[in-house]
């Protein structure tokens, strides 16, 4: 198989997964540097009429009260589930956006900083984590900077965080009482000591975990027919990937 | 509230200013950048509302910029900024870094001339604990252990962006970019370029009035047409993303960097 | 969101909710207030933003409301409203007297899901000192004896007002009467009537957008021909100064607000 | 001189002293149920383009936040002058909105409320304090519920308050250290005698205090040909009294 036939197959197991995940929302934002989810939401969108806001479209976008809104809309329980990745996620669900070493005056590398995730990690019901590239690097044991943590102590008032990680590799259910993630389906091609293998942090895993399902013939033609086009406004780029060439 | 050239809009501002500046799909003011690159002033104090990407990214590179406040600093689909996260690790700005709604929620205290506003989350996040000015207080509405993060009021000397369109009397149009109206209350005064200059007055329809930033907040505002450029301005271009990539690959590099600059400054503003 | 009737648009309304309700200038649903005044809830609690005029002084007076917090209520220019005057006076009513900014800073709290906000002013008032829902804490960004008043969020269960027009999708355009944005932003779920229901979405352009507010907050509309009557409503009319004087004539008596009363509820709505 | 003529009288000498007060005031704001100082605002910005920020009005009010604006900008410092009255007013600049009798349980009679008072008296620099009717009853000893303070102590946060009261018979200057007022000016028709007889609360005099100056002709001819027009929009009633009859 080529690299961009697998890379196809990569993407559409993590649509796909997403794209379940999203079952039963209603009101789904989609942030910053988010293609992926982006054209997951608009599948839900297209699929169930779910409600998409999504940062940087204009189209895709019904907030008149500027980039509050988003933040406010989380807090006022009105979002039902948006999506968070990083340069660095741990077996805790911590993600880092800030940079590799030592922060703040150690770092060997800078990230672009945290966005929104400081704040709507905590407050969304459902937080969806992404990170294609699934390596030991991306996925340690502990990050570095925890630019916003997977769990919290009781008293901290937190009715959101994570639910699952969605990966190139496999997809993870998190359990938050727990604080771990555990093993859900793994994408075609993985197995399971592969998927050690490749990732850094320790999670629970059932022997026979499934393969993760791609998406149906009728999801793809509203890709073809819709979604591509609808992503494009936000994400030109991706979107070029998304056609069949 | 003056019209200017925009090279004189950004003469007034002075080394430790702190400048608000807008997010790159509101309504950046390129061409007030380009003029800062040109001959502006150092050791500016810049606060993202919550985020930049090419404008903090040119002003870091150039050494212009003492210290930024940001929820992140990135290129978009282009990538990350390289002259940002250089300079960075490489301490050559102070970098304080917070969270998108912190920026609005601070905003919002100097809209309101309080010192300070709460905000939920944060707690257990490095970013707070590296926030010597941000406190951590009980919640006094209740009894139960209930920790709340409080910021202290952000109240910049300037607000700089990029607007559709002015009055002859001063106000400028928005829309729904209401994170502007946000930062110009916020700051003490507001620069402001625009595409264009339009007759009659923009509060004199609802229709038009709902999405205006009064003259009362607006210092001065120069004419710049695709003023934006290379980014976008709401409905009237899009961002050029063939622009933004190749700026992306050249500033890996310093000569590249260097290069990219010389086309930007280079280039004679279009004018309609 | 769905269309529906305004007698369907109240009959959601349950005893004990709290109901944000407009200032007469801004956009008051008199439609809605009189289907309640015909077959409302009793034991409403209103949260005027921030104060109220005809809408609570008619709810009062004929006892559907058991607990009132508004910074003022008033006739305008008409003067006094003498059904709210008498029922405080006889403790018919819970009054909760606040000051404006407060309304204003306790529905942005809930905006933004924040427990409380502070405010500056207040001190060494009455209002304050009979406000025992209110703190009065030390700013902990300064070491000076420095006082503020911190407000707990103000969460209504619904928003109820009129606005010149919505589209299908339920999209309510309230151009620059933006207490009503920050109302429905607050509360759970929000109730329009408006004049109009246009073709086409509020939001296709960024002109007509910078005004909405958008269906995410709509619970239900109803059309309502001049349902602010007698008051205004934004550029499409003007209050009815006449029948507003008659009114404050009439209502100083039992009989004569009775009489006003039966003109109103009689009133068949004038479809444009 | 009929009372209507009276009333004119006093009602010119009120504006004129309002309007005197509101000199190298840039941005003046108008609040609910202030014909009067509407007026003298629209005078002002007849003169020299103040700028006018009218509650209730739509042409004279460039407002675009909603009803909270008002309160911003004030807190920010760009608001110089504001109008407030009182059902009573006392010698301390207390002002009293709510009610007569004991707040909160015990109220003979029960005013409108506080509008904005509780706070724009302590951010707005000048605060003119306004009651056209100069009685003992309206201007106490000591107001029955305080709905804002005159004066407060060092510590309170207080850029604001008071700088003087006009009224139907004079016009009393604020003192906010030895927070007192001291008679400026008596308006025709009134002596020492009349109005200590007339107020409630004590206050400093001296034993020739000049008679408070009437508007100009120009200023005559600006209400006649423009101002009455323009607060007519927000105060019909009122507007139709400054029309010649």
């Amino acid at each position: 198989m080529s690299r961009d036939a697998q890379a196809a197959r990569r993407r559409e197991a993590m649509l796909a997964a997403i794209l379940r995940r999203l079952e039963g929302c209603r009101t789904i934002a989609v942030g910053a540097s988010s293609p992926l989810p982006g054209t997951a939401a608009l599948l839900a969108r297209a699929k169930w009429g779910a409600r998409v806001l999504m940062l940087g479209s204009r189209r895709h976008n019904s907030f008149t009260d500027g980039g509050r809104e988003l933040f406010d809309i989380a807090a006022q329980g009105r979002l039902d589930a948006f999506f968070l990745s990083g340069g660095q996620i741990d077996g805790s669900a911590n993600i880092n956006l800030l940079g590799i070493g030592s922060y703040p005056d150690g770092l060997i590398q800078r990230f672009p900083g945290s966005f929104g995730s400081a704040y709507l990690y905590f407050v969304v019901p459902k937080v969806i984590l992404f990170r294609e590239e699934h390596e030991r690097r991306t996925l340690p044991e502990r990050v570095d900077v925890v630019s916003a943590p997977g769990t919290s102590p009781a008293h901290v008032h937190r009715p959101g965080g994570p639910v699952a990680l969605v990966t190139g590799r496999c997809v993870f259910g998190f359990d938050r009482s727990a604080g771990r993630f555990s093993l859900e389906s793994l994408h075609p091609g993985e197995d399971a000591g592969s998927l050690r293998a490749a990732t850094g942090f320790d999670y629970d895993a059932r022997d026979d975990a499934p393969v993760t399902e791609g998406l149906s013939e009728a999801d793809h033609a509203l890709i073809r027919d819709r979604v591509a086009d609808e992503i494009a406004e936000t994400y030109p780029r991706f979107a070029a990937t998304l056609r069949p060439t | 509230m003056r019209f200017v050239s925009t090279q004189e809009l950004v003469a007034g501002l002075a080394p430790g200013d702190l400048i608000a500046i807008p997010p790159d799909y509101s309504g950046v003011s390129m061409a007030a950048t380009r003029a800062l690159l040109r001959a502006g002033s150092d050791e500016l104090r810049l606060i993202a509302v919550p985020t930049s990407g090419l404008q903090a990214e040119l002003l870091i590179g150039v050494g212009r910029v003492a210290e930024l406040e940001a929820a992140a600093v990135s290129l978009g689909e282009a990538g990350p900024a390289p002259r940002f996260a250089d300079a960075v690790r490489n301490r050559r700005i102070r970098m304080r870094d917070t969270t998108c709604p912190a920026v609005h929620a601070a905003l919002q205290a100097a809209e309101k001339g309080i010192p300070f506003m709460p905000l939920r989350g944060l707690l257990g996040t490095d970013i707070l604990a590296h926030r010597d000015d941000w406190r951590v207080v009980p919640n006094p509405f209740t009894k139960a252990d209930d920790p709340i993060v409080l910021l202290p009021a952000i109240a910049p000397d300037v607000a700089l962006f990029h607007a559709p369109r002015a009055d002859r009397d001063g106000n400028v149009w928005i829309g729904r970019r209401r994170e502007l109206a946000t930062m110009a209350h916020a700051s003490r005064r507001s620069l402001v370029t625009v595409e264009e200059v339009v007759e009659g007055s923009l509060l004199a329809h609802e229709e038009s009035a709902a999405g205006v930033l009064p003259a009362m907040y607006v210092e001065a505002i120069a004419v710049a047409p695709r003023g934006a450029w290379p980014l976008g301005c709401q409905d009237l271009y899009d961002a050029d993303d063939v622009e933004l990539a190749r700026y992306a690959a050249a500033a890996r590099s310093a000569d590249g960097f260097a290069a990219w600059l010389e086309m930007f400054l280079g280039r004679t503003e279009v004018l309609a």
